[in-house]
């Protein structure tokens, strides 16, 4: 099968999507004559015309209020914040507004939009610049929450994101735009929702989604070698989460290590590792672990950067502290 | 003046005492503790939403505010259903989830009231690229306070809207308070409308107890806006009489400056024309007045007979699919 | 001892720290004339002055960004957010600038601001004002989180948090503002990052803050009757967290309900439950529960909203869940 | 023009050139992956930030941005530890913790670069605020650039500031662009300044290639806020040479723009300017290049030998109190 960067499977995604459905329009800063500061619209502007890809501004909460807006009226925004550290600037049109219409409206309304954000760590973009923030979207009902780690992932859910009747933050890592991987040429859809079991295992459940997903893959093929089996759960969508094929995999192993790649305390894997203490408490043979950033903020230094994120070899210390073989 | 005929002049009549009435009920069941939460009411605003409503067709939207039960019955709204959205029924605009601050209908071009203060102005603003993209003739009227022209959303969305030349009609009332706080106070311009200048659009001042003067001024901006030609800024002078909301005593305005405004009542100041141009009689007034009552009645009577929610529906209207109801995890 | 009111407490531990230090100074919506719409700054405006109490147009962006500028120059600004639910709005210099500006000046700028911001839901505010969002903060190194739930713990708090050298966010309680309670006449202060057993137990703790305190003490009384001995603990600080006096707790009572009152996705109860499943599993005889919001939008309805957060009841059934007697 | 002493000229001079070479080198170590993250480089608009930072006191404060270098060098930092901040080594501005974007010193004035646009705005007006409020005579000067005034901090910010009448200096960096996107193409006023009418404060338009008229127009400005008027709006025409940050090509930008630009150069019209006036010699400016020149290569010395920060101090910092270091919980 060809090989194709995880950027270019966005743009796939959306080229396709906006081929398909004429209410479909990107907007955000640099989407036009730029084609983004990460490439991923580039052409866009000569194929679809000026109406449909969106120069904007730097007026984030404008413009995502305005997604809104335009969504109430049946178009499909596909809105991108350039990067996902600039939510707390338009948090407001997200959290009160996009996410909260469909209910506060007794279910008129359907806002049918997504926000694209890339987000994470490992390029020196300091404080700023260098955040994954899916705990922001996660605790906000109405709202889904993707967060893609292959190329074939990214193209098939951000698909699914744009057909889908709810707005949907779709978290992409800056860093993984570059990678490759198999991405058939025929179209598909992946269902949000569903998480994918990207290597089956016995020992233990790494359960994990965006970069981290192939961190724990590297890590589990480090563990093959030590004879420590591990399952590696891509959890792929946040919100909804895939309960079932969690549970399933815990009774199975029986331990359990999540991974993320932001500031641990508050972040997703918490939630989790809270549901499953809660509903498989009884399955468990060991403490369930996170492997997350630390508490602290993104530093600028080289020599710091690095330390402040989850590497494979993090994940292989604590699925190691839970699995004695 | 020609516009003032018979049957707009009483058009306008009905509709503002229809507001005017419906928000003194809503202020009276509040005292009884009959409605709850945060009501906003319009008292003394009715020539705003009235005039700038009728000046724009069915077909068009508007985005509202979290004093918004002009606004909406203005564009449509009947009073029974908005009633029954105020008491919590499901029988409301809303089933009662939204209540007073997030009445909306779709299909009567009513965006939604909002209680984020310069939420509504972006999101009209998106409102109008929607039309545009889709190049339909309607044009979105965003009402908003003088508060909410503080907002950096106020300054975001309108400067889109004048770089893209949105079909939009920027409708700011300033009623001179944001809460407690007079406008006056923190804003240095005389005249919101002077701000269009910063985004080179047209910036018009009326009177907004005048609701002839409302209406002229939205059909324009609202023909500037369909044949192309992009937003327009109005700012409409008016007051509210009512607390910012009910049970607030305003002890931070001067009475006088209450009564001035009482004086310049926008419903007198339309009977007193209808009467003294021979639009209507006296008695014919006081019909329309007896109508509305009896409809705010009975929208009381329709809202409390009207069932509850059913405490299961709490889970539903989370996200579009019911399977994805209760959304547990 | 006297007893006065939550609101009252507020109102104190700012007028106390005003007249103490002159470089602190409110600035919020209607602070000024109208002594905010709580009332808990009535007559600061006749006593200290324009420049001391300042009412702001609604520009919460703007101002949260004044106020840190302010406060790296010296000031130790009190910023009320009229509602936390505004918090979206004006996330930006609370979370990126704020608690970002030491670590990411190499520690030469201290930001001593307190954001008080009041939340929370039964006051029939519908959807964009009955939010409870302390897990906004709580996952922003940098950021200190508070949230009381009586007039004397409102009060020690508020006064430390004043004199802190790093931002707080006070979360308040909206309905708590009329609750009375005992408060010295005399000036003291409460560490932050400190827990308080508010009952001692030993065959369940129940971890609470805020209103939910409250809620769990009831719950606590009603389940002394029928024989089961709960431990209260009131967090009282988010972050720092009061790690100690959870351990201590749970290696005694060996089982754990955690108690929120926002929305369960995502909410704090999260993070300590899976800190708790983490390192004090083998201490536990049970699965942790939580006792929190359902996943849903605030809705108006009389009839619907209090059954969208946690009362005694629903602690009481959770702890009966994994202690039987 | 009398201002036009040689002590000032020179100074004015070896500033400039120390913010050009200083990028320059940074460019260049960029392109050799010396120097990692997003750097964006200040060419071209050096005349900005020399005229305006000599228009104020040193003990008078300034707020920067993402393009922050020129500022804060004109303002007082050395090059020694610029560089090292920008290689994140210990000896920065910053221990290497905020690199680039977020270099800082409080002694100095400086309230931050910033990575997130248009956030300056309003720290800096806090700053003011807190000038104002402990009645000290100092002045804030807050830079930005043409796109964050499309910001709701610019509207938020610069309304409150004229309300409270508070001591700031407003400057608007109009380089045409904010990346890719010209200033054109997403605002409708040809002139930012215009938009001081929205807060009824004086806008100015001054040719932010000339120094004297930047240096000018902030003196002007800084003493009005100082004598308690208030802030001014002041828009800086001018131009950036590199790519938005290092690597990017600006295919966007038009060849004879960019070359119309070369020639209104700030530094060669400064030195014509001196040579003109007879101020000093070619050689003497020769000398000051030199001078500079070596400045820079020792700078980019220290930074290359300064050590790392210790991989233990990536937990330090977060907190004031040493005990909450790390923050486990
Ligand atoms: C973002 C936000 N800030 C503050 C509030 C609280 N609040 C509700 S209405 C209001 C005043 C609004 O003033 P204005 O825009 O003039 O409208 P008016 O109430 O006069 O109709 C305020 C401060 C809010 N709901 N949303
Ligand atoms: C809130 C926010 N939005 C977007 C960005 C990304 N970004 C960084 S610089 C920039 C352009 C800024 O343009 P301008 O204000 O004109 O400054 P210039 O780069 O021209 O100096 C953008 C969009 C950001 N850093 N912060
Ligand atoms: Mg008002
Ligand atoms: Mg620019």
């Amino acid at each position: 099968m060809r090989k194709i960067t995880y950027g270019q499977a966005i743009k796939e995604a959306m080229h396709e999507e906006m081929i398909r459905d004429s209410s479909v329009f990107v907007l955000g800063e640099d989407m036009g004559i730029m084609g983004s500061v990460f490439g991923l619209t580039k052409g866009f502007l000569e194929e679809f015309g000026p109406l449909r890809v969106l120069d904007t501004p730097i007026s984030e909460n404008g413009f995502m209020g305005m997604s809104v807006g335009a969504a109430m009226r049946g178009l499909r925004p596909i809105v991108e914040l350039m990067y996902v550290d600039f939510a707390p600037i338009c948090l407001d049109p997200i959290v009160n507004q996009a996410a909260k219409m469909r209910y506060m409206t007794g279910g008129q309304i359907s806002i049918p939009m997504v926000i694209r954000a890339p987000g994470g760590s490992g390029r020196r973009n300091a404080g700023q610049h260098s955040q994954s923030l899916e705990a922001l979207f996660t605790h906000f009902p109405g709202l889904k929450v993707v967060a893609p780690g292959t190329p074939y992932d990214a193209k098939g859910l951000l698909k699914s994101a744009i057909r889908d009747d709810d707005p949907v933050v779709f978290i992409e890592h800056k860093i993984l735009y570059a990678s490759k991987g198999e991405v058939p040429e025929e179209e598909y859809l992946i269902p949000l929702g569903k998480a994918d079991i990207k290597r089956s295992g016995s020992d233990v459940t790494i359960i994990a989604y965006s970069r981290q997903t192939l961190f724990a893959m590297q890590a589990a093929e480090e563990l093959e070698k030590q004879g420590i089996s591990a399952e590696v759960l891509d959890l792929r969508s946040l919100v909804p989460l895939d309960w079932e094929t969690i549970e399933k995999s815990i009774k199975k192993t029986h331990r359990v290590v999540l991974v993320q790649e932001g500031v641990q305390r508050g972040g997703y894997t918490g939630e989790i590792a809270s549901q499953i203490t809660d509903e498989l408490f009884d399955y468990l043979d060991a403490p369930i672990k996170r492997v997350a950033g630390l508490n602290v903020v993104p530093p600028f230094s080289p020599a710091l950067e690095d330390h402040t994120y989850p590497n494979p070899q993090d994940i292989i210390a604590k699925v190691k502290e839970i699995v004695s073989k | 003046m020609k516009m003032k005929d018979k049957d707009l002049s009483l058009k306008f009549y009905e509709e503002m005492q229809r507001l005017r009435l419906f928000e003194l009920k809503a202020s009276e069941l509040f005292t009884q503790a009959m409605l709850s939460g945060n009501i906003h009411t319009y008292t003394g605003q009715e020539a705003v939403a009235v005039g700038a409503c009728n000046a724009i067709k069915e077909s068009d939207f508007i985005v509202s505010t979290h004093r918004g039960h002009g606004h909406c019955l203005a564009k449509g709204c009947k009073s029974d259903r908005m009633m029954a959205e105020l008491f919590g029924k499901a029988t409301g605009y809303c089933k009662g989830k939204g209540g007073s601050m997030h009445i909306a209908d779709l299909e009567l071009g009513i965006l939604g009231a909002n209680g984020i203060v310069g939420a509504g102005i972006s999101i009209g603003t998106g409102s109008a690229l929607a039309s545009k993209i889709q190049n339909k003739a309607e044009v979105t009227l965003a009402f908003f306070g003088d508060g909410a022209s503080n907002e950096g959303s106020f300054h975001e969305s309108i400067n889109m809207a004048s770089a893209w030349n949105l079909p939009i009609v920027y409708l700011c009332e300033n009623n001179k308070y944001g809460v407690s706080v007079c406008i006056d106070r923190i804003c240095n311009v005389t005249d919101i409308a002077e701000r269009a200048k910063a985004y080179d659009i047209p910036g018009v001042v009326v009177d907004g107890n005048d609701v002839y003067a409302v209406y002229k001024a939205v059909l324009e901006a609202a023909k500037h806006a369909r044949e192309g030609n992009g937003p327009t800024l109005i700012e409409a002078k008016t007051y509210r009489y009512h607390g910012h909301y009910e049970g607030d005593p305003q002890m931070y305005k001067p009475k006088e400056e209450m009564e001035k405004w009482l004086n310049l009542d926008a419903i007198k100041k339309l009977k007193k024309d209808i009467l003294d141009n021979n639009l209507a009689s006296e008695k014919e007034l006081d019909s329309i007045d007896q109508q509305v009552k009896d409809e705010i009645e009975s929208a009381v009577e329709f809202a409390k007979e009207s069932p509850y929610p059913d405490v299961d529906s709490v889970t539903d209207d989370v996200y579009a699919m019911d399977n994805e109801r209760g959304v547990v995890r």
